[in-house]
C-alpha cells in the first residue's frame, strides 16, 4: 500500500512548452527510504517541488497527479492543500545557510507550524521543539531556540531543519540535496542522523542527490532520472550490483571511488548518452501522438 | 532559477526594443528642430506684439492666425520660442552629459580599481560634494560666472561629476572582486592594463545608461536655472525661461506653461528610456 | 568601537569643513559688490568702505575664514547683509519649514514605495507588476522639479483642490509659539489651522516624494523579489503558509534592510530638492531664502545655509547608519 | 634545484569582513599558519581540505594572487613572496591557475578567442592564432568555438577554456582550484581524464586543489591534507589511502560515501 502515489507526472515550462518531466510515475510506502537520482536538468527536485507545492511560477502542471494519503492533491483548493500539506509533508533544503529566517529567532521557526497550521497551543510547541533539538543532539535547547541562525554553525542550522521537518510529525519528508553544501565529515554526521530520525519516527523519506554514494549509504530503493523521465527503479542493492540501464551503469561508472585506484574514470560515453535521449524523444512522440 | 528566468526573457527584450524605438524617434525629432530652427520656426520667437499678448492655441476660439500654439504676455509666438528653445537644450544635453560622464566615469573608475589613497582622495571629494544640496549649488556657481551657455555646462560638470563617479567606483569594485580580474593578473596584465581592458567594458553599459539620464539631467538643470532667472540672458528663448513665465501667469494663459513643460518632460523621459533601452542592448546574456 | 566613533566623527568633520572652504572660496569670487546693493544710490565712497570694512570684507581670503570659523565655534554664523539680523536666527527661523515639508515628504515616499513594491511583488510576473514597472520607471526619470510643475497644472489650475503657494492662508491668524506650523497646530488640536497648512504642503510634499517612492518601489520590489527565491521563503510555504504571509512576515523584514542604506542618500537628494520646490510653490523655506540669498548675494547667509544643509546631510547618514545596526540581528547581537 | 617550488613558514592573515563593526577597520583572521612544503618538478600533488581549511587562500598565495604575511615562496629559485606586480610579471607567464567557476573566471564580453589569445600577445608569443587553435584541440573543443562567449558555453566547456587558456601560456606550473566541483559527475570525469593526460603530454607540475579524496586519489601522486590552516598531512597519495596517519585524515576518508552498499558507518 502506497500512501504517496506520483502518476503520470508531467512538468512544462509556462510559455514555450519545454518539458521538465515526462510522465513520471512514483510510489512511496510509509516509512520507505527513496532516492532520486540524476544529473543537473534530470527534474529530480522538481518531482518534490510539485509534491510539496512549491514549483517556479514558470513550471506548470501538464498532467498527471499527485496523490498523498488518498488525497488526489490537484482536487483541493489551494489553501486546503497548503494546509494539508503542511501536516503531513515538510522539506528538508539543501542549503542551511539560507533556508533559516536570518532575522527570526530559531524558536518560533521550529513552532510556528505547529501554532499557526495546526493549532496547538504555544507552551505545548515549544516544548515539542525543545525535545526535538535534544533528539538531534543540539546541546543546550533553551538556549539554541533564543539565538539567531547566524550565531550557529552549517552543521547546526542543518539539525536544526532537521528537527523542524519533524516537528508536525509529518508522514513524508523530501530533503533535497540536503549535504550537498556541506563537508564530507559533516555530511556524515546529518546523513546519519537523518536516517535515525526517519526510522525512529516511521517517517517515509524522499531523497533527492546527485551523488551515488550518498544514496548507497541512505535509501532502499531508488529512481533514476534523466531529461525527466523514469529511466530506472532498483532497490539499492540490486543496482549496486549491476544497474539495469545502459546509462545507469555508465553514471555509476563515472562516480569516483578511491578504493579502486587504478581504474580510471569513465565519462558517460556519448553513444549512451544518445540512446537515452533517443528513448526519450521516443517517448515524447508518442505522447504527442 | 535558470528556469524562471525564460518566460521573463522574451518579455524584457521586447518591451526594450519598443521604448528604444520611441525615445531614440522623440530625441532624433528634437535634435533636427534644433538644428533647423531659423528655417523651419513660422515666427521670430523674439518678436513682441502687445496687441497680441496672451492669445490662446489654434484650436480655441480667440485664436490668432499663425500662431499654432499661441503667444506668452509678450505676444510672442510659443511654437517658435520652443522651436528655438530646443537649440540651448540639445547643446547643454549632449555637451554637458558628454564631459560629465568623461571626467566623473575616469575618476570613478581609478577610485574603484586601484583603491588606495586614489579612492581614498576621490571618496572623500565626493563625500564633500554630496554634502551639498545640488541646486543650490547650481545657482550659486552661475552666480559666480555670470548667466550663459558655457557657466551652466561648466556648473554641470562641477557638480554631477560625482553622479559618475559613485555609480562607477562600486561597479569598478564589484567588477574587480571578479575571478576574471584575478585570471587577468596570472596572465600578466598590468593594474592599468585591467582596468581599461578587463573592467572597463564591463562598466561600459552602466555609463551608457548614466550617460543618457545625465543628459536629461542637464536639460533639467537648464531649466531650473532659466526658472531662477540665471541661465542665458532672459530674452533668448529656453525651454525654463518660458516654463518660468507660464508658472507666473498660469492662471490667465496655461498654454505659455502647458506647451514647454510638455516637451521638457518627453525629452527628458525619452533620454532615460534612450538609456534603459541601450543598457539591455549592451547586455551580453540577454542579447 | 570607540576609536570607530572617533573615525567617523572625524570624517564628518573633514567633509563640513570641506564644504565651508569651497562655498567660502566660490562666494567670494562672485563679481558685483554686495556692499553697493545695500546702500541707497548717492552713496559715497566713504560709505562703501565703512560698509566693507563692518562685514570684514577687506582682508584676505584665510584672515576672513579664520574670522568667520572663530565666530561660528561661538555660534556666530555672522549677519546677514540684506536683513540685518544674525544669520543663526534668521536659518533656525526657516528651518522647522523645510524640515516639515521633507519629513512629509519622506513618509508619503515610503507609503507610495511601499504600496507599489507589495503590490508587485505579489502580483509580480503578471501585467499589474508591468504596470508598476512602467510606472516607476517613468516617476524615476523624470525630476521633483517637473512633476512640481505637472502638480501644479493638475490639481492647482484644472482641479483647483489644493493651494500652490505659500505655507498657510496669510489672513489667518496664527496662535504658534514655534516655526513647527504642522506639528503644533495638531498639539494645539487646531485641526482647521491643520488641514489649511496640509492643503499648502501636499503639493509640493508629492512632487518631492514620487521619485523617491519610486526608488523605494523598484529596489524594495527587486529585494523582496530575490528574497521571495530563498529557502526559508520556500521553506515556509512547504509549512501551510500563504502568499500574503510569506511575504509580509518572512522577506519584508529582510528586505527592508539593504534597501534602507539607499534610501538614505536619496532623502538627502530630496532635502536638497527642497531648494527649486520651495521657490517653485513660493514655500517659505531654507531653500527659497537661499535662492534670494544668492541673488542678492548675501554672502554670509549663503554661507550659513549651506552649512546647514551640509550638517543635514551628515546627520541623515548617520541616523541611517544607526538605524540599520539597531535593526540588523547581525549587528544587535554582536555575531 | 629539483624543486619547483620551496615553501616555508607561510603565514597569510586577511581582514575578517564578516565581523567587521559597522564603523571602523575590520579584524584580522589567520589563515594560514605556517605552511612547509616542497613541490618537485613534474610531480601532481594535491590539496585537500574542508571548507576553511585555507586551501583556496594557500593556492592564491602560491600564484601570488595573495601577498604573504610571513615565510617564504621560492618559485624555480626565484624568493616570490613579496615581489611587486612589475617584477612578477615575465615570472607570470611560467604559473598559471585554472580557476573554480569559470562563469566568473572567464571575461563574459570577450570571445574565446580573445580569452585564450590575449595573454599571450601581452608576453609576446608569435604564431597566436596558431596557438589558440592547438590550445583548442588540446582540451577537445572544435576551433569553431573561438567566435563564442562564456555565455554561449556548457559548464564543461567553459572550463575545458579556463585550461586551454592555461596550457596555452606554456607554463611549468598549473595551479588547478577546485574545477571540477561545480560539474556533473559525466563531465567531471570528462575533466579530470583530460587533465590527466595532458599533465602526461605536455609534462606539466600541478597542484590540484579539492575537498574531494576520491578526485585527488586518482590524479595525484602525493597529496597534502589541510586542516585549519595547517599540514596535518603531506605523503604518497597511495600511502595516505593505505594507512592514514593523522586522525583528521581517517575520519576524512572515512566521510566519503562509496557507491557502495557494503560499506559501513559505524
Amino acid at each position: 500500500m502506497s500512501f504517496l502515489s506520483v502518476e503520470n507526472l508531467s512538468l512544462r515550462i509556462r510559455g514555450d512548452g519545454a518539458r521538465l518531466l515526462r510522465s513520471v510515475t512514483l510510489a512511496v510506502r510509509p516509512g520507505e527510504v527513496m532516492g532520486l537520482v540524476g544529473e543537473s536538468g534530470a527534474g529530480k527536485s522538481m518531482i518534490g517541488k510539485a509534491i510539496l507545492g512549491i514549483l517556479p511560477r514558470a513550471v506548470e502542471l501538464s498532467g498527471g497527479r499527485i496523490v498523498l494519503e488518498g488525497q488526489d492533491l490537484g482536487t483541493l483548493p489551494a489553501a486546503e492543500r497548503r494546509r494539508v500539506i503542511g501536516a503531513k509533508a515538510a522539506l528538508i533544503p539543501q542549503d542551511p545557510l539560507t533556508a533559516l529566517n536570518p532575522s527570526r529567532r530559531i524558536g518560533p521557526q521550529i513552532t510556528d507550524r505547529l501554532v499557526d497550521i495546526l493549532g496547538w497551543d504555544r507552551a505545548r510547541a515549544e516544548a515539542r521543539a525543545a525535545d526535538l533539538l535534544a533528539e538531534v543532539q543540539i546541546p543546550q535547547p533553551a538556549r539554541v531556540m533564543r539565538s539567531y541562525p547566524h550565531e550557529l554553525s552549517g552543521g547546526m542550522r542543518q539539525r536544526v531543519l532537521i528537527a523542524s521537518a519533524f516537528a508536525a510529525e509529518p508522514k513524508l519528508i523530501v530533503a533535497d540535496e540536503p549535504t550537498t553544501a556541506l563537508d564530507v565529515t559533516v555530511q556524515k554526521q546529518i546523513l546519519r542522523l537523518i536516517r535515525q530520525m526517519q526510522e525512529r519516527h516511521g517517517t517515509a523519506l524522499l531523497f533527492v542527490t546527485h551523488d551515488l554514494g550518498v544514496v548507497s549509504k541512505v535509501c532502499q530503493n531508488l529512481t533514476v532520472l534523466y531529461a525527466g523521465a523514469v529511466v530506472e527503479r532498483a532497490t539499492v542493492g540490486a543496482f549496486f550490483a549491476g544497474p539495469a540501464h545502459p546509462y545507469s551503469r555508465a553514471l555509476l561508472a563515472a562516480t569516483p571511488k578511491y578504493t579502486d585506484p587504478t581504474g580510471s574514470l569513465t565519462p558517460v560515453p556519448e553513444a549512451v548518452v544518445a540512446a537515452v535521449r533517443a528513448e526519450v524523444v521516443a517517448m515524447d512522440e508518442a505522447e504527442d501522438g | 532559477m535558470a528556469v524562471e528566468g525564460i518566460d521573463g526573457r522574451g518579455r524584457v527584450r521586447r518591451r526594450a526594443g519598443m521604448r528604444l524605438w520611441l525615445s531614440g524617434l522623440w530625441l532624433a525629432l528634437v535634435a533636427l528642430v534644433a538644428l533647423l530652427a531659423p528655417w523651419i520656426a513660422p515666427k521670430d520667437p523674439l518678436m513682441q506684439d502687445l496687441f497680441l499678448g496672451r492669445m490662446p492655441p489654434f484650436w480655441t476660439p480667440g485664436a490668432e492666425p499663425g500662431f499654432w500654439l499661441g503667444t506668452d504676455s509678450l505676444g510672442r509666438d510659443v511654437l517658435s520660442r520652443i522651436i528655438h528653445g530646443a537649440r540651448v537644450a540639445m547643446t547643454v544635453a549632449l555637451v554637458a552629459g558628454t564631459i560629465t560622464a568623461l571626467i566623473g566615469a575616469t575618476l570613478g573608475l581609478m577610485a574603484g580599481f586601484l583603491r588606495g589613497w586614489v579612492d581614498l582622495v576621490i571618496s572623500r571629494m565626493i563625500d564633500i560634494w554630496m554634502a551639498f544640496p545640488p541646486v543650490l549649488f547650481s545657482i550659486l556657481l552661475i552666480a559666480v560666472l555670470g548667466p550663459g551657455l558655457t557657466s551652466i555646462i561648466i556648473a554641470i560638470v562641477v557638480i554631477d561629476w560625482t553622479r559618475f563617479a559613485r555609480v562607477v567606483r562600486a561597479e569598478a569594485m564589484a567588477q574587480g572582486a571578479m575571478d576574471y580580474v584575478a585570471s587577468a593578473r596570472v596572465a600578466g596584465r598590468g593594474r592599468i592594463g585591467t582596468m581599461l581592458v578587463e573592467i572597463g567594458p564591463n562598466v561600459l553599459p552602466t555609463i551608457a545608461v548614466l550617460l543618457t539620464l545625465e543628459m536629461g539631467i542637464a536639460v533639467i538643470v537648464e531649466a531650473i536655472l532659466s526658472f531662477v532667472n540665471l541661465s542665458i540672458s532672459t530674452d533668448d528663448p529656453t525651454w525654463g525661461g518660458m516654463i518660468a513665465e507660464g508658472r507666473a501667469s498660469v492662471h490667465q494663459a496655461w498654454w505659455v506653461l502647458v506647451f514647454p513643460l510638455v516637451t521638457l518632460f518627453l525629452t527628458v523621459l525619452a533620454f532615460s528610456q534612450l538609456g534603459e533601452g541601450l543598457k539591455d542592448r549592451f547586455d551580453p546574456v540577454l542579447r | 568601537m570607540l576609536r570607530a566613533v572617533v573615525l567617523r566623527l572625524v570624517t564628518t568633520a573633514i567633509t563640513l569643513i570641506g564644504v565651508a572652504v569651497i562655498v567660502f572660496v566660490v562666494i567670494r569670487v562672485v563679481p558685483g559688490n554686495p556692499i553697493a546693493l545695500m546702500l541707497p544710490p548717492g552713496a559715497t565712497e566713504e560709505d562703501v568702505a565703512r560698509l566693507t570694512a563692518l562685514y570684514g570684507l577687506d582682508k584676505s581670503l584665510p584672515a576672513q575664514f579664520l574670522i568667520w570659523v572663530q565666530g561660528v565655534v561661538q555660534g556666530d554664523f555672522g549677519t546677514s547683509i540684506t536683513a540685518r539680523q544674525p544669520v543663526l536666527d534668521l536659518v533656525l527661523g526657516r528651518l522647522p519649514a523645510t524640515l516639515e515639508l521633507s519629513v512629509m515628504a519622506l513618509v508619503i515616499a515610503c507609503l507610495l514605495g511601499g504600496v507599489a513594491a507589495l503590490t508587485g511583488t505579489r502580483r509580480r510576473d503578471t501585467k499589474v507588476e508591468g504596470a508598476i514597472d512602467v510606472a516607476n520607471g517613468m516617476a524615476l526619470s523624470v525630476p521633483d522639479f517637473l512633476w512640481g510643475l505637472i502638480l501644479i497644472l493638475a490639481f492647482g489650475v484644472l482641479i483647483p483642490v489644493f493651494h500652490i503657494s505659500g505655507r498657510v492662508t496669510p489672513s489667518l491668524d496664527l496662535p504658534f509659539a514655534t516655526n513647527f506650523y504642522l506639528f503644533e497646530s495638531l498639539l494645539r488640536l487646531r485641526f482647521d489651522l491643520w488641514a489649511d497648512i496640509v492643503s499648502h504642503m501636499f503639493l509640493p510634499a508629492l512632487a518631492l516624494a514620487i521619485p523617491l517612492a519610486a526608488i523605494i518601489g523598484q529596489l524594495l520590489k527587486q529585494s523582496l523579489k530575490e528574497t521571495m527565491h530563498l529557502d526559508y521563503v520556500t521553506l515556509s510555504r512547504t509549512k501551510g503558509y500563504g502568499e500574503n504571509h510569506v511575504i509580509l512576515r518572512e522577506a519584508l523584514p529582510n528586505a527592508v534592510l539593504p534597501t534602507l542604506t539607499l534610501v538614505g542618500v536619496q532623502f538627502t537628494f530630496l532635502i536638497g530638492g527642497t531648494v527649486i520646490i520651495e521657490r517653485l510653490f513660493s514655500y517659505e523655506g531654507l531653500g527659497n531664502m537661499a535662492i534670494d540669498a544668492v541673488i542678492n548675494r548675501d554672502l554670509p547667509l549663503i554661507q550659513g545655509i549651506v552649512i546647514l544643509f551640509a550638517v543635514i546631510f551628515t546627520a541623515v547618514n548617520l541616523i541611517v547608519d544607526l538605524t540599520y545596526a539597531a535593526l540588523n540581528p547581525r549587528l544587535r547581537h554582536g555575531g | 634545484m629539483d624543486d619547483l617550488y620551496q615553501v616555508s613558514d607561510l603565514r597569510l592573515s586577511l581582514a575578517d569582513m564578516t565581523a567587521k563593526p559597522l564603523f571602523g577597520t575590520a579584524p584580522r583572521l589567520e589563515i594560514l599558519k605556517g605552511l612547509s612544503f616542497t613541490i618537485p618538478k613534474g610531480e601532481v600533488v594535491g590539496i585537500v581540505g574542508g571548507s576553511g581549511s585555507g586551501k583556496s587562500t594557500l593556492g592564491r598565495a602560491m600564484v601570488r594572487l595573495l601577498e604573504p604575511s610571513g615565510g617564504s615562496i621560492r618559485f624555480a629559485g626565484t624568493d616570490i613572496t613579496h615581489l611587486d606586480e612589475t617584477a612578477l610579471r615575465p615570472l607570470r607567464r611560467r604559473f598559471q591557475m585554472i580557476f573554480q567557476d569559470p562563469m566568473s573566471s572567464l571575461n563574459p564580453r570577450h570571445t574565446v578567442n580573445r580569452l585564450i589569445g590575449a595573454p599571450l600577445a601581452l608576453h609576446g608569443f608569435d604564431g597566436i592564432a596558431a596557438r589558440v587553435d592547438r590550445a583548442l584541440d588540446h582540451v577537445g573543443l572544435p576551433r569553431s568555438f573561438k567566435a563564442r562567449f562564456p555565455h554561449e558555453l556548457s559548464g564543461g566547456q567553459r572550463q575545458r577554456v579556463g585550461i586551454a587558456r592555461a596550457i596555452a601560456m606554456e607554463p611549468e606550473f598549473i595551479l588547478a582550484d577546485e574545477i571540477v566541483s561545480g560539474l556533473d559527475v559525466s563531465s567531471q570525469a570528462q575533466v579530470l581524464n583530460l587533465l590527466e593526460q595532458l599533465v602526461r603530454d605536455l609534462g606539466l607540475t600541478l597542484a590540484f586543489i579539492s575537498h574531494d579524496l576520491s578526485v585527488i586519489r586518482r590524479l595525484c601522486a602525493r597529496t597534502i591534507v589541510l586542516h585549519h590552516g595547517e599540514i596535518v598531512e603531506n605523503r604518497p597519495t597511495a600511502d595516505l589511502f593505505a594507512a592514514p596517519a593523522a586522525a583528521y585524515t581517517r575520519d576524512l576518508l572515512e566521510a566519503i560515501p562509496l557507491p557502495d552498499p557494503g560499506q559501513v558507518w559505524d
